[in-house]
């Protein structure tokens, strides 16, 4: 536990020295964001109805490109070495360094989703259902997005590689995030998806790390 | 005298390709081993394999000591750039699960007590090198695994880790090490393997 | 025969379907033999060198 | 070590497999085209039209095996996974690399003719309320995923085992994704494609189409062989039994 501490703290400590890597995933979802609405006719009655989806796919796509190098600073200066000497099991560890980058970049996303959901005119209660279906498929989507920069952790470019291979697994989170809040706004209940996201969340939580600290340990032979 | 470390038929590879054949030998308490060899020619990967950081191609390694009763310091100095000397450490003894009272000890021993708490890019390569290597005094364990622990150190580097070194042999200590450095004939205990 | 090849109106897209079949029947058949092609060329060449 | 049986083990070793893989390849050929040509006589000539889709309905003889193809070899690669990530056997490694491309290939022919045959039957390429048409196109940038990652990892061992993270996550992560775009698509109240019934399928019909699916699946097996055996020739290369085969 104490290492798991050790983990998050320092993940934390670096993102409080290097504000850039939680703000500038937070001004690249408002640029998304902004972009789809300028390249629609002013107040087009489809940006309303596309709003959950993009939204939706505006926070992963800044998740995403904020979590390429995740492993990576790890792996070259040595350290995942000195987690692999660890007492520790290593998918503690991992575990620890993912909880830690939802809050530095999950939970920032999260918060500032009403804000732009305001632009795309969503109501007070559909607003909440976006928060609380973002706060769910978020961190199922930074543990994908962790598995999967595990796996390419030994590559000198990644380029649009890790994209390619965690889009195909974050589309059932995709589905249910976006489709809560299209629920919510057809006046049906948006507790079944909210259910399913959160099952999802609790099958990565228990799966993805195992896998994650295999991919490391691989990465490293 | 117990083996703390043996190992025998040892085949070590990296990828398919198969690099060593039929190594042996052991380690007991008090012993240096020191691995040499040229470039490329598996040093570091059968040093991983004895630490337990790598699986063996074929042949068995028997450690006579528990896993986190022994000291890995890789060629990289598991530094982060950001962070200073100091709360490198302190992250390092967390995750080994040692305690972190005697950091500013070792960091003064290494003779890094000015830059201690510098982030660690502003460090010359030496000083990092010595911020890496502090981790021996900072913690207590049996077998040191050490990759070229030597490079990028100065004179009086050398000699404050050779003392160490021998502080450690004298309470019963054992080391592997890769080195293109010679180390001191006068070390007690020294053995040397070459691989080619 | 015509009535055959015209398949009641839809010639374009059962032959269309048809036609991708072979296409990937063609391309899984011939990618692994190339390859072979190109193994024996490359690992003869390294034997000559290596004796 | 978990204990594996002595035969297995045997054929494991990649020279015994190598000669395994030869002479199996011939009568997979053979069987496969015997196969392939019934089916295809068949499909296209002897079966009746059907009375709804008329001739179009020929396009199941494609696209029916295809998409089998498409979920058998995944789960072929996700089983040559599992063993590859727990007894670290080299064949199975060489196993699901090879599988990637191939299942890519077949996933790719079931959209194509998926997509050709609902243009006549429902007026459209593609459609998004149909769950195996979607559902296939994830399979399809999975297996394209696990290709590019064997591609961009150049350690042929840590490129395998890197892949069989992947397959075995992928595996899990398939039924999710069918799952949840059904799902979705209860979410659409407008108007939705009616869909034709299935096609109750005659006798005359029925034969074809398994002929088929196994002309594919045998085809599927002797392409794989082909394969393995040259990942085993390329992995293996300087170990004197490649030196023999390749004599």
């Amino acid at each position: 536990m104490e290492a798991f501490l050790a983990v998050m703290a320092r993940e934390l400590r670096l993102a409080a020295r290097r504000r850039a890597e939680w703000a500038l995933p937070l001004v690249f979802y408002a640029v998304v964001a902004t972009l789809f609405a300028l390249g629609a006719s002013p107040n087009a009655p489809w940006l309303k109805v596309a709003g959950p989806s993009i939204l939706w796919v505006g926070a992963l796509l800044a998740a995403l490109l904020s979590l390429e190098r995740l492993f990576r600073g790890d792996y070259d200066d040595g350290t995942l070495e000195q987690f692999f000497v660890s007492p520790q099991p290593v998918s503690l560890l991992v575990a620890g360094k993912l909880l830690a980058q939802w809050l530095v970049i999950g939970l920032p996303l999260t918060l500032l989703a009403p804000v732009l959901g305001i632009a795309f005119g969503m109501g007070a209660e559909l607003t909440g259902v976006l928060v609380l279906s973002l706060g769910l498929g978020l961190p199922a989507l930074v543990l994908l997005a962790g598995f999967a920069s595990a796996l390419v952790v030994g590559l000198p470019r990644t380029g649009v590689l890790l994209p390619v291979l965690v889009l195909p697994l974050v589309c059932p989170v995709v589905i249910f995030g976006a489709g809560a809040v299209r629920a919510a706004e057809g006046g049906a209940p948006a507790g079944a998806p909210l259910y399913f996201l959160g099952a999802i969340l609790v099958l990565c939580v228990c799966g993805v790390p195992l896998a994650a600290a295999a991919a490391l340990k691989n990465a490293l032979d | 005298m117990t083996a703390l470390l043996s190992f025998q038929n040892l085949a070590i590879g990296r990828g398919d390709h198969v690099l060593l054949r039929d190594l042996a030998g052991t380690v007991g308490a008090g012993e240096i081993l020191h691995i040499r060899g040229a470039n490329g020619v598996g040093k570091t990967s059968l040093l991983e394999v004895l630490c337990g950081l790598r699986d063996a191609e074929q042949g068995e390694v028997t450690r006579a000591f528990e896993p986190q009763a022994c000291h890995w310091i890789g060629h990289r100095n598991a530094l982060h750039p950001a962070l200073t000397p100091y709360e490198n450490l302190r992250f390092w003894c967390a995750l080994q699960g040692a305690p972190a009272d005697g950091i500013r000890g070792a960091l003064r021993g290494f003779d890094l007590a000015r830059v201690a708490d510098q982030p660690c890019r502003q460090l010359s390569a030496g000083q990092k090198r010595r911020a890496a290597l502090a981790r021996l005094a900072v913690a207590r364990r049996g077998v040191w695994f050490l990759d070229e622990p030597l490079s990028g150190l100065d004179d009086a580097g050398i000699q404050y880790w050779l003392a160490l070194l021998q502080g450690h042999q004298q309470q019963g200590g054992a080391a592997v090490i890769t080195s293109h450095q010679a180390l001191p004939a006068q070390l007690p205990g020294l053995r040397a393997l070459h691989l080619s | 025969m015509s009535d055959f090849l015209n398949m009641g109106g839809y010639a374009v897209y059962v032959w269309g379907s048809y036609a991708a079949a072979a296409a990937v029947f063609a391309w899984n058949l011939a990618v692994p033999l190339l390859r072979r092609r190109a193994l024996r060329r490359e690992l003869h060449a390294g034997q000559g060198e290596a004796s | 070590m978990t204990w594996i049986p002595n035969w297995m083990h045997r054929l494991a070793s990649p020279p015994a497999f190598y000669a395994f893989a030869g002479r199996l390849q011939p009568w997979l050929w053979g069987a496969s085209a015997a196969l392939l040509g019934y089916g295809l006589v068949g499909g296209l000539a002897l079966a009746p039209a059907d009375y709804q889709q008329g001739e179009g309905f020929r396009i199941i003889y494609v696209h029916v095996p295809a998409a089998w193809m498409s979920l058998f070899i995944y789960t072929v690669m996700a089983g040559a996974a599992v063993i590859a990530l727990v007894w670290r056997i080299k064949l199975a490694e060489c196993v699901l690399t090879s599988c990637a491309p191939v299942g890519a290939s077949f996933t790719a022919l079931a959209l194509v003719s998926g997509m050709l045959w609902g243009k006549p039957m429902w007026g459209t390429f593609w459609t998004w309320s149909d769950p195996r048409l979607v559902s296939e196109l994830i399979l399809l940038f999975l297996y394209v995923g696990i290709s590019g990652l064997q591609q961009a990892i150049t350690d042929p061992r840590a490129a395998a085992r890197a892949c069989a993270l992947l397959a075995v996550v992928g595996f899990v992560n398939v039924p999710i994704v069918h799952y949840s775009v059904e799902w979705w698509n209860t979410l659409h109240q407008g108007p939705t494609i009616t869909k034709f019934d299935k096609p109750s399928i005659h006798v005359s019909m029925l034969w074809p189409l398994l002929s088929a699916a196994l002309g594919f699946t045998t085809f599927f097996a002797g392409v794989l062989l082909q394969r393995v055996q040259n990942e085993l020739l390329w992995r293996e290369r300087g170990n004197p039994w490649v030196k023999e085969a390749i004599a």
